[in-house]
């Protein structure tokens, strides 16, 4: 069968998981040639930020745009992983940001704890592009998509004048992930 | 001095609001609950009817009969509410886009028929939302998301249309300025006929972020910095004004209310109600 | 009652975290500084310097803190 | 020799007058309207008539806003009805889906005039029966009811309340122009034996109240604004408390409950009229004022020998299927005249499912359709 | 190694800004709109975007203006566009049928969100299917079209600028939240080589001109407000002229050259795409987002050994009944899942009528409906 | 002096008119055209945009391009065509139903946002067309079919609304003085921006009989005798003015226009329109 | 079979010919107790008068409530003699205000001519009873309402004050027919 | 050319009679009388007395007559 990846990032709204959704497709389906779909749960209105992201990346068709069967979880509270845990495949990946989730769930899934937060705010300097740093963990732990075509699409997506920021937030998401040594 | 103690009029069960950190929308709700306690009105008796949108939202954590209706549709909603029942006392929630743009017709007939309703509107002058689309009050030049070069249309000055339209009771007051928009909310519902109080409420969301104000804080600041009392804008000229927010009971007038005056047809031709 | 005694008890200030958004607008606008935020969430860091203005509750969008 | 009127019930009056004069008998005490041709007379007969009862009529901006304080008088306890056709009809939808939603009484007369847009203001037509049923946006349930006659006027009106009050659906009177405007010798039913049936109002303490309560019958009880029950009604999905939920689980459970009223009360709903012979090999379907012409056609046609039977909806939606697939299995052709392009025709096709062949007989010029053209369809179809 | 795009049309892409791209693509000219969640994207990308082709954006007060506006726009030659969710869907549909009516070329587009009324707003649904087809009063020729993905969008949006500056009927593109929110890889066609339709302009001098002359196409030639042709448009019934008329000849014959445009068409107008097996036993019948389910539910049970076939409407409405009655008498069961309690399903049966089973698979709680579930009822349907 | 030829802008087949015997609403079309032919406009680039109602019927006689649309929305179907094509004049043919009651919100919008349109408001005080039922303009105390006991809604002052709202120009002329009617249509014309020219028109058949009015010419009469120019009305007291019908240019100010700035816009980001 | 009698009143709007409908079918249906419908067909909206209201009589229910084979056809104008004479029966009366109809097209049908319109101006003094002089003739030779029945029907219609004015109209009526020797 | 001399020929009211509706508009607010309605229809019944104002053509709302 053909080969689908299935990934959720979620947490709070406002924590940017959109647009980290966003650049994972782009940089699976415009800089990878691969397939790949990106949608999202909102609140109430379209006001908030969404608090779940998905992306479907495929070398076929992606029919079901919805994640179902996940490969990789995202997940920044510990809300998220109480309420998404079990939607993860046998051999998935349950990623959780280790300061916020102190709970981990039983299961068949391989777990990684990174202080995602942590490492935005004190090692890159900014809360705000911790997104950025979990693309950063997801590109080195999931390997679906390449470094480089992470890189060009947050170049491609984030706002003028951020962009070394992010890289940087990138590159300390790809560190700590390596040094989990996976 | 204590605290006032709002619990009575909350649904606390439906807390934490659902307004963004910083929104004015839970001030000046705080201001309309103050104000009908000094007025001393039974929780029974009370409707408060909202339209659609964030401010809109109000209805549902206030302890009163409440009706969240259809987008720019309160104020005909209340109509139907305080005409079948005018023993009750129907406040209106909206927001500018509600009010001005999609229902700005039922807003200006609502002040020619002068009836009883006290209409809070709450004007961050944008679609929060939505997502912050330009709306009749968005100031030229402001950017939102309809609006991505600026805006260049002119816009409403909600108050004077209300006036022009035939409201007996207008005045604005701020989400900073919260004791005196209490006060003015309170007049607003004493009064017997169709009242406005228009309540400056930041949007630090969809407007601050997109306008360069980058904390609510901020936007707090600039309303404090750029109001101005009816009384003193008296003295000022119109270029002093321009951007100004004026502030105060701007009209106060007393007329035949609609209520009133159906009551006193239907005992001219002998129904009883 | 409302005049401040030496004698009187300091004020409480309730903070009821669920509700705050860490807006900062207590912060900001306490005239005496007694708030912070931490963690994203008000907290009271001087609570002697308190006056009992009531400005923060004033002004609290969120109906998160009281001060009795 | 001076002539006294023999019974003092007797009458004259159009459809339109009919109305008003049920609606008030049914305990209307709020009416919002916008003026808009065939159906102002109904809106000018309230405004006299609703004060001196103590009730209140209001001409509103436009349509929308009528709609809306219908919905709103409602909820403060008042019986509440409007009136308009096409056009207004067209801008009530929103609001309509919202009373749909929230469930609130409420009954809209549409009386028919030829589409779309401004179309035939002052001529039939029967061609909003579809968007009767599918004007607003979103699954809902709705009760349509269609007189043919002055008389069937009052009786449906009257209904019209009872079911909006019994179901909390809101409650569609659509007549057409012919309905409307003519004026018809009626016996005014006694009003004190008419069954006015009011709404369910809840019994247990206020804190216990549930406004969207899963109840066993399908139908919460309803609590007045200012009763003391301090409930909130919004338009968003909801769960049983009435404040909105995104949990999937709630909001289907709702929208089930709701769309499940009609199949559930559908034969309480349902109200058809048979006629003709038992062993037709013709069926004539047709319903309002060409229903009258179809039951003279089918008069006709039996004088002619061709055994005929005769079906009219006097509800119509929902859509009386189990009648006309009854039908459908007994004869060999069924006509259905309208005046539209064959909306309910469509209905009758996949009721009877080819049980029965379907002969649309169709006339969208602004006339009504005569027996003759009825009879002749007929007459074909037997051929 | 620094990475470059290696196709320049290649984008990721939601269905909203792929709406707004194609019909920049197929000459968007004037977009008149009213924010509303989830079709704002649509407006947002346009305010950009339009101006800086030479084109208008205007946000109105409202719907109802908004779909004004873009009639008027296109009268004054402007290809022209609106979109919006159901509740503002609603308020259109008054001036829906007064494009209809006069014949005046635009698009609608509709991202449908679950209804009725507030209902689920960042929600996907397929409930106003029917009101597409019967939202405004009276009758009247619509086409819909209902697009599966971002990259379909792109073609249905380019398509519904050419059906609807063809025929003169108004096109309504029908998408679901899901489509409309769902980033997506697409290629973006070569917009010299896209094939857009132009309006058919008369060549007659002007006091020979009739605007709704009875052709032998039966489109009238549609000339522009001040091309020297001074012309009258009015939404009461009209005859050749274009000025009103109650003589029920002149009526009729123009209604019905209206509506027939839809028969005539039909096989220029209907798109469907099939897949499948040739000797199926089941029938998937879906549209829009649910269809990519649908399809992956047919692959599933064709591993499993069910023969299964699958036909979904590009073209909504008219409803491709012939290629729907083909299915039925091929396979025994239809299964029909869709976003809302079996909408187009009731189409689907009467298409069928009665040669097969039609099962609905419906889900009104917000979510879409996933390929096992509807494997599920496929699996059930052989049993 | 030569009576002026209408004829070059009339369809003198679709004559008579439909309008009733001594209906106001024929002496305004009159005045208009003579404004036009003033102004000297071709006919090619003229349209005439109505909602429904009879003053509304107007475009089907008048050989411009013409544009009979839905009730109330004539306002937004012409800001298309002017959007669309801002080298045509657009009047706008309304009445105080059309504009002001169901198209309230679409006249102060237009208004705001100060777009080139001429609207031309034939103010009769009743609804004609469906038979006389009252409009948000009829007179307190006077009788409509829905109003049988009399009016008692206070009714707008429609000049004054569009000025609240942001219109340019604002004008009130009659039927009766059709000579300067047909001067401030002129003006308004030529304005580059929202004009409004309301024009008194009296209504006999459906207002004037219900309102012991019961010919034509009584009606003219009582206009003659209420009508004051903006100039005395300066040196009247209010009760004096009390059921006065105030003539003259009212507003008459200098504003950004719409589809000008929209221009602007289009050149600054190098779009070709 | 039953009876029914069809009439179809016609002329110009304005010239109250839905109200003499109206009383014509009231005086069946509420004096006479016989079943009647009355209907109008408008111009293009809701405003002018009717030009043309139509009368069914009968004593069973009345079904199709249109004219559409009748009895007596009243034309106050030449163009309703000529847009409807050929909707009447063949034994059918044409009653014809004589003044202002002239040509009288050949057919089966019994013509009266009586110069309505001036006997209501001179006998009774004011055109805006021509209406009800026409229901007087028409009660005369139609004979399917009592002469009792349409006098109650016109008092229970007319406006306070009028009473007199209508009696004596409808009374001028009846006598011009008799005149007519029918 | 405007003023009236006793050379001049006397004006031509022109009434179209299918457009006249008899409303006596112009019979009442002819200065000089020289209009009155017959049968429903405005007619001329006192030429000499017109002094070509117009004032009849400007207030007929039917567009019935002229003067020339
Ligand atoms: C008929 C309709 N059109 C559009 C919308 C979408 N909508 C929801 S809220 C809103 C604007 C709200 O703005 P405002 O009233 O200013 O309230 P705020 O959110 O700024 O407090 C819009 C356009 C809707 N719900 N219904
Ligand atoms: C949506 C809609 N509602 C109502 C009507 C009915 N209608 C037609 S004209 C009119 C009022 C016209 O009044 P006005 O604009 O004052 O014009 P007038 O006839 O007095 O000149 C109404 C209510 C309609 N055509 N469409
Ligand atoms: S979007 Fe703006 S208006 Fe809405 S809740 Fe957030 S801050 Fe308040
Ligand atoms: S104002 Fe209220 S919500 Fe904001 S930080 Fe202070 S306590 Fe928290
Ligand atoms: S009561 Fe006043 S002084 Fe005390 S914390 Fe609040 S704002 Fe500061
Ligand atoms: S009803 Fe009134 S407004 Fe309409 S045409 Fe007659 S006089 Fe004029
Ligand atoms: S004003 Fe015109 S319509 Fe009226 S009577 Fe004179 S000519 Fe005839
Ligand atoms: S032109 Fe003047 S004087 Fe002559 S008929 Fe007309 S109104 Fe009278
Ligand atoms: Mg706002
Ligand atoms: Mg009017």
């Amino acid at each position: 069968m053909s080969f689908r990846y299935e990934v959720r990032l979620s947490g709070e709204g406002g924590q940017g998981l959109v647009l980290a959704g966003k650049v994972l497709a782009e940089a699976a389906a415009i800089y990878d040639d691969k397939n790949a779909t990106q949608s999202q749960s909102y609140g109430p209105e379209a006001r908030g930020g969404a608090s779940r992201s998905e992306v479907i990346i495929s070398d076929e068709d992606i029919d079901y745009p919805k994640a179902v069967n996940i490969d990789l979880l995202l997940a920044l509270t510990q809300e998220s992983v109480n309420k998404y845990h079990s939607d993860l495949k046998d051999d998935g990946i349950l990623l959780v940001d280790s300061d916020a989730c102190s709970e981990i769930p039983e299961g068949k899934f391989k777990v990684y704890g990174v202080p995602i937060i942590q490492i935005a705010r004190e090692k890159v300097g900014k809360v705000l592009v911790a997104n950025i740093v979990a693309l950063g963990v997801i590109t080195e732990v999931a390997k679906v998509v390449t470094r480089e075509a992470v890189e060009a699409a947050i170049l491609a997506r984030v706002p003028k004048g951020t962009e070394e920021l992010n890289l940087s937030a990138f590159k300390a998401g790809v560190e700590a992930a390596q040094e989990l040594g996976s | 001095m204590e605290s006032f103690d709002y619990s009575p009029y909350l649904r606390e069960k439906k807390f934490p609001l659902i307004w963004c950190a910083g929104c004015g929308h839970g001030i000046v709700m705080k201001a309309i609950l103050r104000a009908i306690d000094r007025v001393g009105w039974d929780r029974d008796d009370m409707v408060m009817v909202s339209g659609i949108g964030c401010s809109s939202r109000m209805p549902g954590y206030v302890d009163f009969n409440t009706l969240h209706t259809t987008h720019g549709r309160a104020i005909p909603f209340a109509t139907g509410v305080k005409m079948a029942n005018p023993d009750l006392h129907v406040i209106v929630i909206t927001g500018d886009g509600d009010a001005t743009a999609i229902g700005g017709n039922h807003y200006i007939h609502a002040a020619r028929r002068n009836i009883d309703l006290t209409v809070v509107l709450l004007n961050n002058s944008i679609y929060g939302m939505t997502g912050g689309q330009v709306s009749p009050t968005t100031p030229k030049g402001k950017r939102a998301s309809t609006a991505p070069f600026g805006n260049f249309e002119a816009s409403f000055n909600i108050s004077g249309l209300a006036e022009a339209a035939g409201a007996s009771f207008v005045a604005r007051g701020t989400a900073y300025g919260a004791v005196q928009l209490s006060k003015y909310i309170e007049k607003a519902l004493l009064k017997k006929g169709l009242s406005v109080v228009e309540a400056i409420s930041p949007c630090p969301t969809v407007f601050g972020r997109r306008n360069a104000m980058r904390s609510p804080v901020e936007m707090y600041e600039d309303i404090h910095e750029n109001s101005v009392s009816v009384k003193k804008a008296g003295t000022m000229t119109a270029d002093d004004l321009e951007d100004k927010i004026i502030t105060g009971v701007l009209t106060d007038i007393e007329k035949p209310e609609y209520t009133t005056e159906y009551k006193k047809l239907i005992a001219t031709l002998g129904g009883s109600s | 009652m409302s005049k401040k005694t030496q004698q009187e008890a300091p004020p409480v200030i309730e903070i009821i975290v669920e509700r705050c958004k860490g807006c900062e607008i207590c912060v900001e606008f306490c005239p005496t500084d007694v708030l912070a935020i931490d963690n994203g969430i008000a907290v009271v860091i001087n609570l002697d310097a308190c006056t009992s203005c009531q400005l923060c509750d004033l002004r609290c969008p969120d109906f998160a803190i009281t001060v009795k | 020799m001076p002539v006294t009127k023999r019974d003092d019930r007797v009458r004259v009056m159009t459809g339109n007058e009919a109305c008003a004069e049920a609606a008030l008998a049914a305990g209307l005490k709020f009416f919002a309207g916008y003026p808009i041709t065939p159906s102002s007379e109904i809106a000018e007969e309230l405004s006299t008539k609703l004060p001196a009862s103590g009730g209140k009529f209001i001409q509103m901006e436009d349509e929308i806003s009528a709609m809306g304080a219908i919905i709103g008088a409602s909820l403060a306890g008042a019986k509440s009805m409007t009136a308009t056709s096409g056009p207004g009809f067209s801008l009530k939808q929103e609001n309509i889906g919202y009373a749909c939603i929230t469930e609130v009484p409420c009954v809209i007369v549409n009386v028919m005039r030829g589409g779309p847009s401004t179309g035939l203001p002052t001529m039939p037509a029967q061609s909003d029966v579809m968007q009767a049923r599918w004007g607003t946006h979103g699954d809902h349930p709705i009760i349509v009811l269609c007189p043919q006659s002055v008389a069937e006027t009052i009786d449906l009106t009257v209904r019209a309340f009872s079911l909006t009050e019994k179901f909390r659906i809101p409650v569609i009177l659509l007549m057409d122009e012919t309905v409307g405007h003519i004026s018809e010798k009626i016996r005014l039913p006694k009003y004190e034996e008419l069954e006015i049936y009011e709404r369910h109002k809840p019994t247990v303490p206020p804190e216990e109240y549930l406004p969207y309560r899963h109840t066993d019958n399908d139908i919460p009880e309803m609590a007045t604004f200012g009763s003391g029950y301090r409930f909130h009604v919004t338009g968003l999905c909801h769960d049983e408390t009435g404040f909105p939920t995104n949990n999937p689980v709630e909001i289907e459970k709702q929208m089930l409950r709701l769309n499940r009223k009609l199949e559930r009360y559908r034969d309480e709903i349902i109200e058809v009229e048979t006629a003709g012979d038992e062993d037709a090999e013709i069926g004539v379907f047709a319903y309002g004022s060409t229903a009258r012409s179809a039951k003279r056609a089918m008069l006709m046609a039996q004088e002619k020998g061709i055994k005929t039977c005769f079906l009219r909806p006097r509800t119509m939606w929902p859509f009386p299927d189990l009648e006309v697939r009854a039908m459908g299995e007994k004869v060999r052709s069924i006509i259905v005249p309208e005046m539209n392009l064959g909306q309910i025709a469509h209905e009758v096709e996949w009721a009877v499912a080819g049980q029965a062949e379907v002969i649309k007989v169709n006339k969208i010029s602004g006339e009504p359709i005569s027996p003759p053209e009825i009879l002749a369809a007929i007459e074909k179809a037997v051929k």
